[in-house]
């Protein structure tokens, strides 16, 4: 019977899925016995009670005992099958404490998916084989769906709010992401790919950073310069907490205008604001504070990877 | 409904009706007798009130579930209401309301002068409901209590923005690009407006047929034999009565 | 067949019985009360029971909404049936805010309100402009996620 | 048309009168300043009927669509996304709240209620025709929209994205809006007639059982429309406004909207569902000339139906970001659902056992819903349990389901009580040949295009989608061809019972041995139904050759 079930289900991504699958299939023949039961008959008695002229008709008004029976037996089917589904949403429903944490921002019509490093990615998910993976999911405009339907899992995301979804894939290869909530004119192509891979392979993605930032490098659209990156590490990073774009001094130096600077330092020295200034103060900030502003800046060693470094450092650089 | 009626003669209705009821002119062809068509007429009155109290109804869950959402606000936003003029209206539309039942008496004993006296005392008081809320609400007018967008209260009560829930989320805002957040405050005001606005054409219309009842009253057409619509108009009334006594409690009590 | 429909049953002489309830001693009665509740209520809500005044404030209501449709609407008086129909549409209202309640108490997934807009993506062609979209700090939004 | 009926109890041969309610007066106003209860249904079916039409047509065109991924047909484009999305939209708002909601009830249930009450018409003839015209100018509102770009909110009208996109989406729900009040007036006049006009000796026990159907939807009608008006009204000051309830950005939650808008489309499932059993309860004894089996049964089950169609919206929902104790609770709710409805479908069954079946073609399509809502019913159990919904909801297995609730059954519980009233309404008979072809393409047409739907959503294709993956084409494309065919066995339906308008008047005042009230009256009744009050003496679906003799 798997032939019917490869019919009419898609590819098993997940063990969850196989448990999906095999409640379908469990529903699937409990309905073609239910459907033999009620709606076969009646087609029988059409054609065995079919009519002859003059034939008189039993009147039959009611019968208690079946009636108790045909509305009791479904009842008690009817709890089982509840408890049933109730047991394999339980485990739909209830992430497992050690998933690795994914956050999905939708929006017409793209997903974007940010990794615990801050690694980013667009339409193009990875994760390791064999691990729980817990997405975060909020909107930033209207309702969408997060289906992934090899993993048999979806959550509607909503704006304002954020949703929860887990899955644990066993499939290596490429499946399908796609959106289920209508969202729009883009709805039917809001596709992402989720590639799962192995250990080995994830790590290489995420060294790099995932790979959206390589949009902002390649130079292929005007609207995606490294300034932009770094302002999107500026804003998402927590840099804009203590820095200012507008020359107004919060708890840190503004960043207007300061590339090209020479600032002079709490202990009465001088630097000028450079390439190799702006790492060393992302890096070790306390090695070398501006006059006038305390050491209370975190090092961002390891938070930050070089695409990110080098989209915050354009980006400074085009605050003129 | 002239041509039906001269077609229930042709019809051969039983004629023992006929003759018990003497060509009541209120008598609709396709009732057997007046006593049917008046109890007909009141399921049809009381299942439109049960249609009014799910349709407010609706108003009343967005309110709670709105209340849940952002409970501060809402606490903050009710002390705006004036609380004398929230009680003065209850007082007054207690007052029309027993003012309209003695009118359905007055019908039903066929008095017509207490009915035109009651039902204009209940127009009267509807009225003065009306003025009452103008004075209200052109107050929340003035200091910009508007609902969802028009709000523009620039009072000091209302914090630059909340974060909720409240206090938690505090440090991730970003102290720069604050603007001020009136969500929760504004929603109040929506409901404020939608909900007492909708009331207040419920006593808007409840004057235009108040109206058109007294002067039927007026001519005499309403008697012991027949005073349906005085009835009718009375169970509107009270209905829009008894969603004030929800309404008061609601915005000017709990604070 | 053996239930004969209401308007045969109808006794010649029920009309006159709509006149014996009623009258306005009763009514003058049911509006004292009304005017008591309501100084009752405002007096209430003077004093500070915490959840307590909302409770109180709209078990004073029913009293009076009840006053009304018993004596004003004459349900007392009236047929079963509108009486009927009266709960049900009170019934029903039940139904609809306790479910509302049912999920809105249970939730914890509240993004904090302090969305602003952030134009930090490239938009997708044909959506809105960049200040009509909101955009969520994810970062806030892990750290709410933690906290609930 | 048929022997043997001539010995029966309930045939009542007298001369066809000469006055009927249809030529009884003449001219434009007779008809639209009519408070007659007839007139009014005929008006409704003319409307419905046409509105039917409008939306199979968008139906049609949706389905042409998605016959190819490259949306082509003879080299250009059929539909762009976003007219696609109008278009889907149309199909849905159209198809739920100008045709099937009013379908039986206004149309059929004004024409029939009182007939098989013995009442001369409705408890408020004038309220009658007002819902009639409320009908009307929302259709007329809905078609302005229409006219000024449409919307393309779906018929959901979810938020944020309706309260955010462009188009006439405020005039739409204003439609909506005034539909709905058409909607609850209709549903408060017949809980009034069915209350206080119902026959001498007439008790709630000799209702015929589609008294019973549409007392169940009145109920629905009169409690559950008034939220969907003020949901609506929310929606529209919402957009003009921004008052904050629905919209996130503004401090709103939309998925209260999403209560809102199910705590009325949930029940009004059933104000679809419940009518249609209505009339499968009346050709099932009637055809099969034997009494109802369970008759307390059936009507019990109705308004069960109908009550417990309130506490189980939230299966809507389930991944829709409700709390996750509510989706446990109205999952387990949704379940309740399943009882009465198949306490139905066994007694139908039963009363078809040991009967004298007539296989006219009201019977087929009886026989097609039986086996029509087996499969839509069947298939509420995959989606009412949770841990299969998560996979399968917002797909085209949901779609699947609701056409073969909504279509498959009340649809042709529709066009079955057409027939089975057609020579009461029209005085005239239809081909009986005819309409066996319709009914026969009707269930082939109809089952190849959402059988198919079946596979397509459990195999992960969403609902709404333009655009689709390669791998689906096939079944897209055997769905369409489905789509020709019911539409060229509705195209056959029309034509064979226009035609038969054009015969003089032939049908007997009973041409199928039925046994309810409106029976006992000429084919078509006079202007005030009956010559004479009449008095019921046998119970409903009472065959007993014993009361022949007599």
């Amino acid at each position: 019977m798997e032939w019917l079930t490869r019919l009419m289900m898609p590819p098993v991504g997940s063990e969850f899925a196989k448990e999906i699958d095999f409640m379908y299939m469990g529903l699937f023949w409990l309905s073609v016995a239910l459907f033999c039961i009620v709606a076969l008959p009646p087609i029988y008695f059409a054609w065995r009670y079919r009519y002859k002229p003059g034939r008189v008709t039993p009147h039959i008004t009611h019968n208690t005992p079946l009636e108790i029976v045909w509305t009791v037996v479904p009842l008690l089917l009817c709890v089982a099958i509840f408890f049933w589904g109730l047991k394999g949403w339980m485990e739909y429903a209830v992430a497992p404490g050690d998933a690795m944490e994914v956050q999905i921002t939708a929006k017409k019509w793209l997903w974007q998916f940010e990794y615990p490093d801050g690694s980013r990615t667009i339409n193009d998910l990875h994760v390791p084989v064999n691990k729980n993976v817990k997405f975060i999911m909020t909107s930033e405009d209207v309702i969408h769906d997060f289906f992934v339907p090899d993993m048999r899992v979806k959550h509607d995301i909503i704006p304002g709010r954020y949703t929860e979804v887990w899955f644990n894939p066993t499939a290596m290869g490429k499946h399908v992401i796609t959106c289920a909530e209508y969202c729009g004119k883009g709805h039917s192509d809001m596709h992402g790919v989720l590639t799962v891979e192995n250990d080995a392979d994830f790590a290489k993605f995420l060294e790099t950073g995932g790979t959206e930032w390589e949009d902002y490098f390649n130079g292929k659209d005007p609207k995606k310069t490294p300034a932009d990156w770094g302002r999107v590490q500026y804003e998402t990073k927590g840099c804009n907490s203590c820095h200012t774009l507008d020359g107004t001094k919060s708890k840190g130096p503004s960043w207007k205008g300061i590339w090209g600077k020479m600032e002079t330092l709490n202990n009465g020295s001088k630097v000028l604001v450079d390439e190799a200034y702006v790492r060393e103060s992302m890096m070790s900030p306390s090695a070398k504070v501006v006059n006038g502003f305390e050491p209370i800046m975190p090092s961002f060693q390891g938070l930050l990877k070089e695409n990110q470094i080098k989209g915050l450092i354009a980006f400074i650089q085009s605050l003129q | 409904m002239s041509t039906t009626s001269v077609d229930l003669q042709t019809h051969g209705h039983p004629a023992a009706h006929a003759g018990e009821h003497a060509h009541d002119p209120h008598h609709q062809h396709h009732f057997t007798t007046m006593e049917q068509q008046f109890d007909t007429s009141k399921i049809g009155m009381w299942l439109f009130l049960a249609t009014e109290v799910l349709l407010f109804g609706g108003l009343f869950v967005g309110f709670g579930m709105m209340q849940a959402r952002y409970p501060r606000e809402f606490v903050e936003a009710h002390t705006h209401l004036v609380r004398w003029q929230g009680a003065l209206n209850t007082v007054v539309l207690l007052i029309s309301s027993f003012t309209m039942v003695l009118a359905v008496q007055a019908a039903k004993k066929s008095e017509k002068g207490k009915q035109v006296l009651f039902l204009g005392l209940t127009i009267l008081c509807a009225c003065i409901f009306l003025v009452v809320k103008y004075f209200e609400y052109s107050h929340k007018y003035e200091e910009g209590w508007l609902p969802g967008r028009f709000y523009s209260y620039k009072g000091d009560s209302i914090p630059a923005c909340h974060a909720a829930p409240p206090g938690e989320a505090a440090a991730a805002a970003p102290a720069a690009n604050a603007a001020p957040c009136t969500n929760g405050y504004a929603t109040f005001f929506s409901f404020y407006f939608m909900m007492t606005g909708l009331h207040g054409f419920h006593i808007l219309a409840g004057i235009a047929v108040l109206t058109w009842i007294l002067f039927r009253a007026k001519r005499g057409e309403f008697s012991a034999s027949y005073y349906t619509p005085v009835d009718l108009v009375g169970l509107y009334w009270h209905l829009v009565d008894l969603i004030w006594i929800y309404l008061f409690p609601l915005y000017y009590l709990i604070q | 067949m053996s239930h004969p429909a209401e308007l045969t049953a109808i006794p010649a002489h029920a009309h006159e019985h709509e006149h014996d309830h009623g009258g306005t001693g009763v009514y003058a009665k049911t509006l004292i009360g009304l005017l008591i509740l309501t100084a009752i209520t405002v007096a209430a809500a003077s004093f500070d029971f915490g959840q307590g005044n909302v409770v109180i404030a709209l078990f004073v209501a029913t009293i009076k909404a009840s006053l009304v449709v018993l004596f004003f609407m004459h349900l007392r008086w009236d047929k079963p049936v509108n009486a009927i129909i009266a709960m049900a549409g009170f019934l029903f209202l039940g139904v609809f805010i306790m479910f509302c309640l049912l999920d809105f108490n249970a939730r914890n997934n509240y993004l904090p309100s302090n969305l602003h807009p952030v134009p930090d993506m490239p938009l997708a062609p044909g959506t809105a402009p960049a200040g009509e979209v909101l955009h969520t700090n994810p970062a806030a939004a892990a750290e709410g996620g933690e906290k609930k | 048309m048929d022997q043997g009926i001539a010995t029966s109890p309930h045939i009542g041969d007298r001369p066809r009168p000469k006055k009927n309610y249809l030529n009884e007066t003449k001219g434009f106003w007779s008809w639209a300043a009519t408070l007659d209860h007839k007139r009014i249904g005929i008006m409704y079916l003319v409307g419905v009927l046409t509105s039917f039409l409008m939306g199979g047509i968008f139906a049609l065109l949706v389905r042409l669509t998605l016959l190819t991924p490259s949306h082509k047909l003879f080299g250009k484009v059929l539909l762009t996304a976003e007219q696609y999305n109008r278009v889907f939209t149309l199909h849905g708002a159209i198809m739920v709240f100008l045709f099937i909601i009013p379908a039986i009830p206004a149309s059929l249930g004004n024409f029939v209620l009182p007939l098989m009450l013995g009442a001369k018409d409705v408890a408020f003839p004038r309220l009658n025709l007002f819902s009639f015209y409320l009908w009307l100018t929302g259709a007329i509102m809905a078609i302005a929209a229409m006219v000024f770009g449409a919307v393309d909110t779906g018929w959901t009208f979810y938020t944020p994205y309706s309260t955010t996109t462009d188009g006439p989406v405020t005039l739409m729900t204003a439609a909506v809006f005034v539909l709905g009040f058409s909607s609850i007036f209709t549903g408060l006049n017949f809980i009034a007639t069915v209350h206080k006009l119902r026959a001498p000796g007439m008790g709630w026990f000799d209702l015929p059982l589609f008294i019973w159907g549409i007392y169940a939807t009145a109920i629905i009608q009169v409690l559950a429309t008034p939220v969907l008006g003020i949901t609506l009204v929310l929606l529209m000051l919402e957009r003009s406004f921004g008052i904050g309830i629905f919209d996130p950005r503004i401090g709103g939650d939309p998925v209260l909207f999403q209560h809102f808008f199910w705590f009325y489309s949930h029940p009004a499932v059933y104000i679809m569902i419940l009518p249609g059993m209505a009339i499968i309860s009346e050709l099932i004894p009637t055809f099969s000339q034997k009494t109802i089996f369970g008759y307390r049964a059936i009507a019990y089950s109705s308004v069960s139906l109908a009550l417990v169609s309130f506490i189980v919206w939230g299966h809507h929902m389930f991944v829709a970001g409700q709390s996750q104790l509510a989706t446990v609770v109205f999952s387990a709710l949704t379940f309740l659902v399943a009882i009465p409805s198949g306490v139905k479908m066994f007694n139908w069954m039963l009363t078809m056992h040991k009967g004298n079946i007539k296989l006219d073609t009201p019977m087929l399509y009886a026989i097609s819903f039986l086996t029509m809502f087996a499969i839509g019913g069947l298939t509420g159990i995959f989606l009412g349990t949770l841990a299969t919904d998560v996979h399968l909801t917002d797909t085209y297995f949901v779609v699947a389901h609701f056409h073969y609730v909504m279509v498959g059954s009340t649809v042709t519980a529709f066009i079955g009580g057409l027939h089975y009233w057609w020579p009461k309404m029209t005085g005239r008979m239809y081909s009986e040949a005819w309409g066996r072809v319709g009914c026969a393409l009707w269930n082939i047409g109809f089952n190849m295009t959402f059988l198919t739907q079946f596979f397509l959503g459990s195999k992960g294709m969403p609902r709404r989608y333009y655009n689709y993956l390669d791998q689906f084409q096939p079944l897209h494309a055997f769905s369409t061809v489905g789509s020709w065919i019911l539409g060229l066995g509705l195209f056959i339906t029309a034509a064979y019972l226009l035609a038969s308008l054009r015969k003089p008047m032939d049908a007997p005042d009973n041409p199928w041995n039925g046994t309810t009230l409106e029976w006992k009256t000429s084919s078509p009744p006079i202007m005030h139904n009956f010559e004479e009050q009449p008095v019921l003496e046998r119970e409903p679906y009472d065959y007993r050759p014993v009361l022949v003799a007599k």
